[in-house]
């Protein structure tokens, strides 16, 4: 295994401490999601007017971004570990980082701004 | 030599074939994941009605309430919440906590589960 | 021990190097209470003086006879034939998955024990340290002249690896027994060494908890455990090290 | 040499154009051995195996380290060889030997008449011997039958069959010696003037016949050495001589519980990793590739075990072996290094050049086995080298696969 070692450790403590801890409070946010959800629109959000005065709450949008971001991490995270089993060569893998990273980002760029967009509407 | 291990086998990793509880568990947390990924972009991606205004989204609402977009909620419900509480113990394991009861916590926590599907089940369907 | 014999079909791989794979079916009149390997051994002496497949010991100490029994890793030695099948019943004889076959029933575990080697594993233990940490240890109080040792519950059978789900399809990943290694390394002696050997992709992090091997380990050494364990051991290592006064950027300064 | 450079270099072409090559047939503990023992004096070794390491007798041995005492009243020669060995062993093998110590324990008035033979006999052969204070011995193993009458404490211990016979391969291997497993010897090859010049195999794994050329062959199959000497017209008297062991899933003491008697039908108590191991019979076969299990003799070792330790009664079998000895019979045909063994040189005896036969001994004695073998091979090759192998530990296992 010594000998095996390449360079740079491509999956550690770190990275895995932080998949579960945003793993812990994704099913967190989830709870509240629900709880909030009933009490605040117990129907549910279905028009575009329920989903505008939802966001005009500022704890609900840092919530939702939160949310979002969270989830990205874990789900881009829980990805590349799957990629991962497939033993990858090192360039593969630097292509799988990048596109995975451009993706997340893109994906909680375009939904911050979605939430202050439908917040702004208001 | 067909039995080394190499990427293109990863099809075994869905075969439950001669398997033991655990790897039903392994199964149902990797298959949940892909589905939840999946259905993360691509509801980004139908939010993004929102942004188009009131008519797109509500128009989008409509079609959304087809009984067959209803059975992909739930099975995105479903999902969730298995991938969550078999999550719960995994993490838990992860930190030494219960590793030699995991068996009988994965029944608990997928009997939780099943009886939660059961419930948002009713409730979108009684809603119907 | 039964009187009565049971007629039982094997149907066993076979597979010349570099062949392709087939199955030959030998029917036997077997004792149920004989082991797999028993007849295996049968096969090859009456039978068939081609087949290959390993063995050594034929009481669960060497870990040679690792084969899948009806799908299912089993070390054949201590697997009665009654415990799989039926008078008149088939039995699958497979070799190890994850390992490359070398003919028939004979896999090539030499990566695997270089990995054990490299691991430190070392296969005599003093008797506490060679019991799982959470068992009670055998008997304290029988060390009159000596502390007793133990020649540790791993036989690098291999049985673990080939049931592991993530060693499936990577291979570099070290296995369950390595890590169950590592571990049983650490506790006898806390070392960084280990620490940092397990907290590697190939290492700790490859594991998807399926506790397959935990399953299958002959030999009770529990990897499932120990792996879960190791983690924890590892993660409360990494975070006590942000609090430790830094000695790495020390190391780092001389010149390597 | 003034112009020849390097004297390293000279001494390489030398040693190539000089260094005598061996085949030994058979990977069991003395194959394993000896191959260390004559790659370490130099030699080009090539080790020939129908199957894989010790899957033969070596594999399925009982695993039993000897003090010596065992054989001390009825054979005080082969006591003597297994004390020193097991000295060496311990030095050298520690890493596959449970060096917990043994009892030998009096369960009747017979036994008693035994122990001063015993005592008397062990220090005459050099075995530490100690007689333990009854109670004390069972506080010390508090599984041991209640009703023992005396007990005795020699250096017995336990030892893993593959992994020795591993460290014996890996050692060999790091001087150079190549193994060949699963490559079953066919015949013997032959030069111009009849002499024995290597053996012609198939390669099992492929099903391919494949030849090996050596100055000398070495016929180290145990058990099978009177077959595998037959394809050369030789006759040797082995006679395979079976012994059945049964193995239970717990491990009840922590000592080699021996009964203190004359070697006896399941007289030996072992404990090995989780389990304890109880043997063994003795009856003689002609054929030893297949030994079926007998209930019979399972069903004795299980009353001979619980009388030794009581609670074995109750405890499940977890497994039941048969492993073929090789016990030498006939006349003192061969040359005789040692009662317990022998070292055929088949030149003397029936003038086959290039074939030398080694077979008998213990698992404990296989290292002395190969160093008296490895002295006679270099003495009819003219090759001067001593034998180093008690000196230095063995290579670690694993590395018989580097």
């Amino acid at each position: 295994m010594r000998e095996s070692l390449s360079p740079k450790r491509l999956e550690g403590s770190g990275r895995w401490l932080l998949k579960i801890f945003t793993g812990l409070l994704i099913v967190v946010f989830l709870g509240i999601h629900f709880v909030v959800n009933h009490l605040v629109a117990p129907g549910g959000l279905l028009t575009y007017a329920d989903v505008v005065a939802y966001f005009q709450n500022p704890i609900i949008v840092v919530m939702e971004i939160s949310f979002l971001i969270l989830v990205v991490i874990h789900s881009f995270l829980g990805l590349r570990s799957i990629l991962l089993d497939l033993n990858p060569s090192p360039m593969v893998l630097r292509v799988v980082n990048f596109v995975l990273v451009v993706i997340g980002a893109v994906a909680v760029i375009y939904g911050a701004w979605l939430a202050l967009t439908i917040a702004g509407r208001g | 030599m067909p039995n080394q291990p190499e990427a293109n086998n990863w099809p075994r990793w869905f075969d439950p074939r001669s398997r033991s509880l655990g790897t039903f568990g392994f199964i149902l947390n990797r298959v949940t994941a892909l589905g939840l990924t999946l259905y993360l972009l691509m509801h980004l991606i139908a939010l993004g009605q929102l942004a188009r205004g009131a008519d797109a989204y509500d128009g989008f609402i409509a079609l959304v309430k087809n009984p067959l977009f209803k059975l992909g909620e739930l099975l995105v419900i479903a999902a969730g919440v298995i991938h969550g509480l078999n999550g719960i113990r995994i993490a838990l394991n992860s930190f030494g906590i219960g590793v030699r009861c995991q068996k009988g916590t994965f029944i608990a926590l997928m009997l939780i589960a099943l009886f939660i599907i059961a419930f948002f089940t009713f409730k979108m369907f009684s809603e119907g | 021990m039964t009187e009565q014999l049971w007629q039982v079909h094997f149907k066993v791989h076979r597979q010349r190097t570099g062949g392709k794979p087939y199955v030959r079916t030998f029917t036997l009149d077997v004792d149920p209470e004989e082991y797999i390997l028993d007849a295996v051994e049968r096969i090859w002496a009456l039978h068939d003086r081609t087949l290959t497949y390993r063995h050594a010991c034929h009481h669960s100490t060497c870990g040679a006879c690792g084969m899948r029994v009806n799908g299912r890793e089993k070390l054949t030695c201590i697997t009665t034939i009654s415990s799989v099948t039926q008078n008149g019943g088939t039995v699958r004889i497979d070799p190890l998955r994850n390992f490359p076959v070398v003919s028939d029933l004979v896999v090539d575990m030499g990566n695997f024990f270089l990995r054990m080697d490299r691991s430190g594993f070392n296969s005599v233990a003093p008797l506490a340290a060679a019991c799982l940490p959470y068992e009670q240890p055998l008997t304290a109080e029988n060390s009159i002249d000596h502390e007793p040792e133990r020649l540790v519950d791993c036989i690098e059978c291999g049985l673990c690896i080939s049931v592991c789900p993530a060693a499936n399809t990577d291979k570099e990943y070290v296995g369950p027994a390595v890590l169950a290694s590592l571990h049983l390394m650490y506790v006898q002696n806390p070392t960084q060494e280990f620490i940092d050997q397990a907290d590697h992709h190939t290492g700790l992090w490859r594991c998807h908890s399926a506790y397959e091997c935990t399953e299958v380990c002959p030999s009770g050494v529990d990897p499932a455990w120990r792996i879960m364990d190791m983690r924890k051991k590892v993660m409360s290592d990494r975070i006590k090290s942000i609090f430790r006064p830094r000695s790495s950027e020390k190391k780092n300064a001389q010149p390597a | 040499m003034e112009e020849g450079g390097d004297p390293h270099a000279e001494l390489d072409r030398i040693m190539k154009t000089t260094q005598p090559s061996a085949i030994v047939i058979g990977a069991g503990f003395t194959g394993c051995a000896l191959a260390y023992d004559l790659a370490q004096r130099g030699f080009a070794v090539t080790v020939v195996e129908r199957g894989e390491l010790a899957s033969g007798t070596s594999g399925r041995t009982h695993g039993l380290l000897h003090s010596g005492a065992r054989y001390c009243v009825t054979d005080a020669e082969a006591a003597i060889e297994c004390i020193q060995e097991n000295m060496i062993l311990r030095r050298i093998a520690k890493q596959c030997i449970e060096y917990n110590g043994g009892y030998f324990v009096a369960l009747d008035d017979a036994d008693l008449g035994y122990a001063p033979a015993f005592f008397q006999g062990a220090q005459n052969c050099g075995i530490p011997v100690e007689e333990i204070d009854v109670q004390r011995a069972l506080a010390a193993e508090p599984a041991l039958n209640p009703k023992i009458l005396a007990a005795y404490q020699v250096p017995d211990a336990a030892f893993d069959p593959l992994r020795l016979a591993m460290a014996f391969a890996a050692s060999a291997r790091q001087h150079g010696a190549k193994f060949n497993t699963f490559h079953d010897v066919v015949g013997f090859l032959r030069d111009g003037i009849g002499n024995i010049c290597g053996v012609s195999a198939v390669n099992r794994h492929a099903g391919q016949p494949v030849d090996f050329r050596a100055d000398i062959t070495i016929n180290a199959t145990g058990a099978w050495a009177g077959k595998v000497a037959e394809m050369a017209g030789i006759s040797v008297p082995v006679r395979p001589t079976p012994g059945v062991m049964v193995a239970y899933e717990k491990r009840v003491t922590q000592r080699v519980i021996n009964r203190l008697c004359e070697p006896d039908d399941g007289d030996i108590l072992l404990p090995q990793r989780r389990m304890a191991v109880i043997g063994t019979t003795s009856f003689e076969v002609e054929e030893a590739d297949y030994i079926p299990v007998y209930p019979d003799q399972v069903k004795q070792m299980h009353q001979r075990a619980a009388l030794l330790v009581p609670e074995l009664e109750n405890i499940k079998m977890r497994g039941a072996y048969m492993s073929a000895r090789p016990l030498i019979g006939g006349l003192m045909s061969g040359r005789s290094l040692s009662r317990t063994f022998k070292c055929y040189d088949h030149q003397t005896d029936e003038e086959v050049n290039g074939l030398v036969t080694v077979t008998g001994g213990k698992a404990t004695t296989c290292r002395v086995m190969a160093e008296k073998t490895a002295d006679l091979v270099c003495q009819k090759l003219g090759w001067q080298r001593a034998c180093e192998t008690a000196q230095h530990p063995l290579a670690d296992y694993h590395l018989y696969y580097s």
